[in-house]
């Protein structure tokens, strides 16, 4: 191991734990509005970091290229579903969860 | 003249043909149906012209893509697939000939490319010679079918094609497993490779289970044929037609190569549960047929019980291969004309009276003088009464039958062919007397019942071509090689 | 066992499965997924097996098969979707109906 | 071009083309059909005689078209099939004459005559054939083209009365397919030869060649109305009196009779078949045939359906003749072929103008209709006291000959057969004639149609009387050559017993 | 060691989640199962070297089947949500028809029997993997899945396309319902699908160039462009009037129309159907397979929007 891969397990490390948290926040989180605010946040840093720590790993820029463009649309992708399934959740008369 | 007949290359015309004029009638959907009759013209002549070639050079090899098998997909024709090709040459052109006077505008724009595109996948499936790319003409074909037969939208004609698409894609799945099996254990998916590489161990045991039943349930044989009444019976009746006379036997021809090519000298007692189900599929049908009230519904289980017959010829082929396959052979052929008869004259029955009920057909044969007439020559082939397909067809395969002592299927031929003659008189005998309703009834063009009639016509000659027809299956001898078979 | 196998094996029971859960649902649209679960396992079979060349490449026939079969399974889905939705607007109830005819 | 080669072809086409053009015929095209069924009737009987001649003379005429790999169809035109066929054509010439006549101003018309043609060709073809499958083939197409004269008229009875003619014929054809596709598998042949094919096949096939006989006859006994397969015919009353009088006494029920004369005599060979023990059982079973007829015939009203009873019992004549197996019997049987035709058809006629003219259907109305139609009345009287047996009208030569040949082969219980159903025919014809002529006519008939001075129309006049005149002529000029008498010793000398 | 545990508990979680989409209760919750189990099979696919099909599988597979999947089951409620009675979820219920386990043992009895054939397989087979190096140079591509789709076995692609455009042609003959306009798709999947699309297209481009030597080809490019066709239609766009008749009809039928021409054309210049000489072999291919994306792409699209497009006048 040379320290660039030391980097990428702590990146990569820190990466699992977003989605551990997000995916904990999905199952516990008591309506859908908090259920997509913890998944898409943790998952999109999630994301995000495990990206990092595979560029540290990657052989050349277009693969960095890439690895960032499925992060941006990962990014855009999951705000706007967020989005939709929220907006759809409202018109349907779903109630904020209200202590 | 002669040479350039045999240089054009038929058998490809036979399948681009219909394949280009499907796609320019669902471009140009005001020339479809000119283009369709022309073009399924152009495909009698153009089965002539294999035929010519065929006759004069031998069996027909086109190499796709000038790789050849193993690596390439081959397309062969012998005189088994000839006929084939000739027949539903025949009858496609009835059928578009029918079809031309049978539907309204809205529904002409959509069953002209669709029926194009099965005739292409039929004649694609006859000359293929590779199994993987029977599965795709089979889907093509299978998918097609299923539209076409939904094509009115009522509720029966949407459940029937409902039912009998899930079974076409289980069949399909089914067969494409066993294709993945004979892949994986000898290395190829060229039949005639297969036949040379194939050993009996267990992957062809199973691969012979899988394609069997999957060949078994497309092609409706008891007890898999759940889906072929609902379905044929509440098609227009063109696609009826099609489906009976063309359709089934299509899978039926797969089994038959596969069998005669592959599986026949493996197959252990597979060909005896063949019989056994062939004769209960004919008493059966011909039961449920006598039952039935409704007129389509009856020629559909006719359908069942004809086939059953043809299933009939396997346990009879171990000792008498050439007989008992050319009675096959010549069973379907018959059928299938004259089963097209029958449903385009049910059609027009129907179309005449407004309603299918048996009870109350009302005086059909001086109504409609031509299709009784074409129902009735029809009901002699089915029937199997002389002159007719259909008798000769009996006659070859009882003679088989009782030259082998077989005499549990001598009882079951005769008999089916006497519980025929109780479902075709049923319908003939409600035909001379006047109906309890009358009804306002409706003109049928004269191209629909000309077209019911001279197919019909067709399976009443076939009686006195047995001749020329048999030595036409000869070519390349496809039932050859089980001659030597102890 | 190797992974070959063990695919192909995977590949079986997942055809069995599609198998049963066709045989035992009436709702056409659990039809419809068996039919497509099935259609899976074939492929892996398919597939999996092409594995067995001993070298890094597989045999890509199979692989052009399995395409082709996608793309099939895909068409019958959608033909099989549009037929149930039009029957279920007939008959008020998405399952095929026993036989109805009189 | 060997024209000889065609000739029995054009025989059936000579009906069978008319019979197609008919068919499309409109319904009020009455002289163009007539024209061409009468045109076709004459061309066939010109052929006949041609060939009538040639045969005579010792020429053959054999048409062979490929029908199977190693089947062909033969239609072959040798002494017994001309015998028949001669029978067919004659009467189809009255027949036609009389139908046109009898069917005058009814509806469908031409679909009756288009059938009626396919039924002369079928029959004719059945006459012709020159094999077993031949024979079959023509058999079943007799069965299919009769079945819709039977329900010609399209009530309910008709309908029924079809139904049940279709139940029987076509398990009779069954049968017979079975037994002939068998025959095929053992001896790789159905060619109609004299003295049979059999004769060469081994002991172990002995019980195979019983069962194949009993098949046959079973299937042929249908058509020849043996008991107990009998039932069809009397219902099959309902069509039509041309059908009764050509198909009910001659075509159909002959067909049958005749196929039975080709299965003993040249199938199994009249001498092979009675040592196998199978011609004793078939004599008994016409000998029973002919009883049980006559002894329903008595207690029929209905008068087609007493004459349809009376067919099953004389048709069994013939069989018997055969079953007997000897020459003179054999004489007998096949001259009766040809005698209860003429006979049989006449009453039929003569039955046909009554309903016709009068409106008369039973017995029971038949008082004194010797006084209104004499000239009907008379050729019944002639086809009445033939049956009986009754010299000098052709039935009395036939029982004659029977008797003789019965005597011969030592069966003497023939004769008291023969004797008690004599005695039977007169008892349900004696009373008919007695109230034809000795009663008192009623005040008014039934229907009764007028034609002017006439007893009724010339077209259903003249066959009853010439029918008549023909089986007294039959009779009376037996001793000439070309009599059916002559033509029947003919037969049993080339075909059955040359050495 | 590990990999193998990798492939046992892909494998295991393939046979969980069919199970769980085809028993679920629910049937929503059974169509997002399967689209999780069609992701798995894409993995799978990796797993067994077969990138192409992974592809396939995943743009197919799971992304389109799953989008008509889910399109069907909310227009199957739409259309319960007509009646009264058939509004109750009890109508979706997994409803079996008889005992369960009746078929359980026969088909156990197939798994086995199927099970040890599969085993009984030997070890080592090249199939045809040999010839296809053998004449992998003269195909005209480097990527060998796709010199047996365009080039071996064209043929079977050939009439593959005839597939789709006949599924194509049954979907609009049974007049499917169309996409409706339920609900305005709103700003976010407006803007989302203006900027995605010339993404994807880019992306389509470069699947079907890559796919001559590399994974990729005109299915996985097809199918990229059906999802950018399905993210456009629920996003509201529809097909603007007079482009509805013939422009679209060609551009579905262009697939396998090129094929056919191409077919015909080859069989006179070279003697049999489909026969490239090597020379024009890649060129015919990228031909063919452009077209064919097109194609693909559109039908898949039009697959998805259900019936006959109209012009937008005519739809209400």
């Amino acid at each position: 191991m040379i320290p660039s891969d030391y980097l990428s397990v702590a990146l990569l490390i820190a990466g699992a734990i977003f989605f551990l948290a997000g995916t904990l926040g999905l199952l516990r989180f008591p309506d859908v509005y908090t259920r997509l605010h913890a998944l898409t946040k943790a998952d999109n840093v999630g994301l995000g970091l495990i990206v990092m720590g595979l560029v540290v790993q990657a052989e050349s820029w277009a693969a960095v290229g890439k690895l960032l463009l499925i992060w941006v649309l990962v990014l855009l992708a999951g705000a706007s579903v967020a989005h939709l399934v929220a907006r759809g959740a409202l018109q349907r008369g779903i109630r904020l969860w209200k202590r | 003249m002669g040479t350039v007949i045999t240089k054009i290359p038929w058998g490809v015309l036979l399948i681009l043909l219909p394949l280009m004029g499907g796609m320019a009638c669902f471009l140009w959907p005001r020339i479809a149906k000119i283009l369709g009759l022309v073009l399924t013209f152009v495909g009698v002549l153009s089965v002539v012209g294999l035929g010519w070639q065929i006759m004069s050079n031998g069996v027909y090899h086109h190499a796709v893509g000038g790789w050849g098998a193993p690596l390439g997909i081959n397309l062969y024709a012998d005189g088994l697939s000839l006929l084939m090709l000739a027949i539903t040459a025949l009858v496609g052109f009835g059928i578009s000939v029918y079809s031309s006077g049978y539907f309204e505008r809205q529904h002409s724009t959509r069953f002209w490319p669709l029926w194009l595109l099965v005739l292409a996948a039929l004649n694609a499936l006859f000359l293929s010679n590779d199994i993987f790319n029977l599965y795709v003409t089979l889907e093509v074909m299978g998918l097609a079918a299923v539209a076409l037969a939904a094509l009115t939208g009522s509720r029966d004609a949407l459940s029937g094609a409902m039912r009998y698409l899930l079974a076409n894609l289980l069949g399909s799945l089914s067969y494409l497993f066993g294709v993945a099996l004979l892949y994986h254990g000898f290395g190829s998916v060229d039949i005639t490779t297969l036949a040379v590489q194939v050993k009996g161990s267990p992957t062809t045991w199973a691969a012979l289970g899988l394609i069997g039943a999957g060949l078994v349930l497309k092609t409706a044989l008891f007890p898999l044929h759940f889906w072929l009444p609902p379905a044929h019976a509440s098609a227009p009746a063109p696609v009826s037609a099609l489906l009976s006379a063309l359709v089934v036997k299509a899978s039926f021809y797969i089994l038959l190569r596969l069998w005669l090519e592959i599986f026949g000298p493996l197959g252990g007692d597979v060909d005896t549960l063949f019989g056994v189900l062939g004769a209960v599929a004919v008493l059966w049908g011909s039961l449920q047929a006598l039952r039935q009230t409704r007129l389509k519904l009856l020629v559909a289980y006719s359908t069942v019980a004809q086939i059953g017959y043809l299933f009939l010829a396997f346990p009879l082929a171990m000792s008498a291969g050439v007989m008992a396959w050319n009675a096959a052979v010549y069973l379907a052929l018959s059928h299938a004309l004259a089963k097209a008869a029958m449903f385009l004259a049910t059609g027009n029955m129907l179309r005449f009276g407004g309603h299918d009920r048996i009870a109350d057909l009302d005086r059909v044969v001086q109504r409609l003088p031509l299709t009784a007439t074409a129902f009735a020559l029809a009901g002699v082939s089915i029937m199997g009464l002389p002159p007719s397909g259909g008798f000769i067809g009996k006659w070859l395969l009882l003679e088989v039958a009782l030259a082998q002592g077989q005499w549990g299927l001598v009882v079951i031929i005769v008999l089916g062919g006497l519980l025929a003659a109780g479902y075709v008189f049923k319908v003939l005998g409600q035909a001379f007397t006047q109906a309890a309703v009358m009804h306002e009834s409706r003109a049928v063009p004269a191209s629909m019942e000309w077209a019911a009639l001279l197919l019909a016509f067709g399976a009443i000659l076939l009686g006195f071509l047995a001749t020329p027809v048999l030595s036409l299956v000869g070519i390349g001898s496809p039932f050859g090689a089980h001659e030597v078979m102890p | 066992m190797s992974t070959v196998f063990l695919y192909a094996l995977v590949g079986v029971v997942l055809f069995s499965l599609g198998l049963y859960a066709l045989i035992v649902h009436a709702h056409l649209l659990r039809k419809i997924l068996a039919i497509n679960v099935m259609g899976s396992g074939v492929f892996l079979v398919l597939v999996a097996l092409a594995k067995r060349t001993g070298e890094d490449t597989p045999d890509p026939v199979p692989h052009a098969m399995v395409i082709t079969g996608i793309v099939v399974a895909v068409s019958a889905t959608a033909l099989a979707l549009t037929l149930m939705l039009k029957l279920t607007a007939e008959t008020g109830n998405a399952e095929l109906p026993e036989d109805s005819r009189e | 071009m060997n024209w000889n080669a065609w000739i029995p072809l054009l025989v059936v086409a000579s009906s069978l083309l008319p019979g197609l053009v008919i068919f499309s015929l409109a319904e009020e095209r009455v002289r163009l059909r007539s024209t061409l069924n009468l045109a076709g009737a004459l061309v066939k009987l010109a052929l006949v005689g041609w060939m009538l001649w040639g045969v005579y003379h010792g020429r053959h005429y054999e048409t062979r078209l490929a029908l199977l790999p190693d089947l062909e169809l033969v239609l072959r035109a040798g002494p017994l099939s001309l015998l028949f066929v001669t029978l067919s054509s004659v009467l189809w010439l009255v027949t036609t004459v009389y139908a046109i006549g009898y069917l005058e101003g009814s509806p469908h018309r031409s679909r009756f005559f288009g059938f009626f043609s396919l039924c002369v060709s079928a029959t004719v073809g059945v006459a012709l054939s020159g094999n077993l499958i031949s024979f079959l083939l023509f058999y079943e197409l007799l069965t299919l083209s009769t079945y819709p004269l039977i329900v010609h008229r399209g009530t309910e009875v008709a309908r029924r009365a079809g139904h049940s003619y279709l139940v029987y014929t076509i398990f009779g054809g069954a049968l017979l397919l079975l037994g002939t596709v068998w025959l095929y598998t053992l001896t790789g042949t159905l060619e109609f030869t004299p003295q049979g094919f059999l004769n060469s096949l081994g002991e172990e096939h002995h019980p195979a060649l019983i069962v194949i006989f009993a098949l046959m006859i079973a299937g042929l006994g249908v058509k020849a109305a043996l008991v107990p397969l009998h039932g069809w015919l009397p219902q099959a009353m309902v069509a039509p009196a041309p059908v009764s009088a050509l198909l009910h006494a001659v075509a159909v029920v002959k067909a049958g009779v005749f196929g039975i004369v080709r299965v003993v005599y040249e199938v199994f060979g009249v001498s092979f078949a009675a040592e196998l023990g199978v011609t004793g059982p078939l004599a008994w079973l016409a000998a029973t045939t002919i009883i049980y007829g006559s002894l329903r015939a008595l207690f029929q009203d209905d008068l087609k359906r007493r004459l349809a009873f009376c067919t099953v019992s004389q048709l069994s004549y013939i069989v018997l003749g055969v079953a007997i197996a000897g020459p003179i019997a054999t004489i007998g049987g096949v001259v009766h072929l040809v005698h209860q035709g003429l006979m049989k058809i006449a009453l039929f006629f003569c039955a046909g103008n009554l309903a016709e003219t009068l409106g008369i259907h039973k017995v029971s109305e038949m008082n004194g209709v010797g006084r209104r139609m004499p000239w009907t009345m008379a050729a019944f009287t002639i086809g009445a006291f033939g049956m009986m047996g009754a010299p000098p009208i052709a039935g009395f030569i036939s029982k004659w000959y029977l008797g003789l040949g019965a005597l011969e082969a030592g069966q003497e219980w023939v004769i008291l057969v023969l004797a008690g159903s004599s005695l039977l025919n007169a008892a349900y014809f004696l009373p008919i004639l007695h109230r034809a002529w000795f009663q008192e006519p009623p005040e008014t008939w039934p229907e009764e149609r007028k034609f002017g001075r006439k007893e009724t129309a010339w077209a259903l006049l003249l066959p009853p009387v010439i029918t008549a005149l023909m089986a007294l002529g039959a009779g009376m000029l037996a001793s000439a050559p070309f009599s059916p008498l002559g033509w029947a010793q003919l037969i049993a000398q080339r075909e059955f017993y040359q050495p | 060691m590990l990999q193998w545990a990798l492939d046992a508990l892909l494998g295991l979680g393939l046979l969980w989640l069919a199970w769980c989409a085809l028993m679920s209760p629910n049937l929503l919750k059974a169509i997002v199962l399967f689209v999780a189990f069609g992701l798995l099979m894409a993995l799978a696919w990796v797993r067994l070297d077969a990138p192409d099909i992974a592809l396939a599988e995943a743009a197919i597979g799971a992304g389109l089947t799953g989008a008509l999947l889910l399109a069907a089951l909310a227009r199957l409620r739409f259309a319960y949500a007509d009646e009264e009675t058939v509004g109750s979820p009890a109508q979706e219920e997994a409803k079996v028809r008889f005992p369960q386990w009746l078929p359980a043992v026969p088909l156990l009895l197939v798994v086995a029997g199927l099970g040890y054939v599969v085993l009984s397989l030997p070890p080592y087979a090249t199939g045809l993997s040999t010839e296809v190096t053998a004449n992998l140079e003269s195909s005209g591509v480097s990527n060998p899945v796709t010199a047996v789709l365009l080039n071996f076995r064209g043929y079977d692609t050939l009439l593959e396309l005839v597939v789709l455009l006949v599924a194509l042609l049954g979907v609009w003959s049974l007049d499917g319902l169309a996409l409706g306009r339920e609900t305005a798709p709103g700003p976010v999947l407006d803007t989302l699908s203006r900027f995605l699309t010339p993404v994807f297209i880019l992306v389509a481009a470069y699947l079907l160039w890559v796919g001559a030597h590399a994974p990729g080809g005109a299915f996985q490019a097809g199918s990229v462009l059906g999802a950018a066709g399905v993210l456009l239609l629920l996003a509201g766009w529809r097909f603007r009037a007079g482009l509805t008749e013939l422009p679209l009809r060609l551009v579905l039928v262009a697939g396998p129309g090129a094929f056919v021409i191409v077919a015909l054309v080859t069989m006179l210049m070279e003697g049999q159907l489909l026969e490239y000489s090597p020379e024009q072999a890649s060129i015919l291919i990228l031909f063919l397979e452009t077209t064919a994306t097109f194609s693909i792409g559109a039908t898949l699209a039009a697959l998805f929007f259900g019936g006959r497009p109209q012009d937008d006048k005519e739809h209400t």
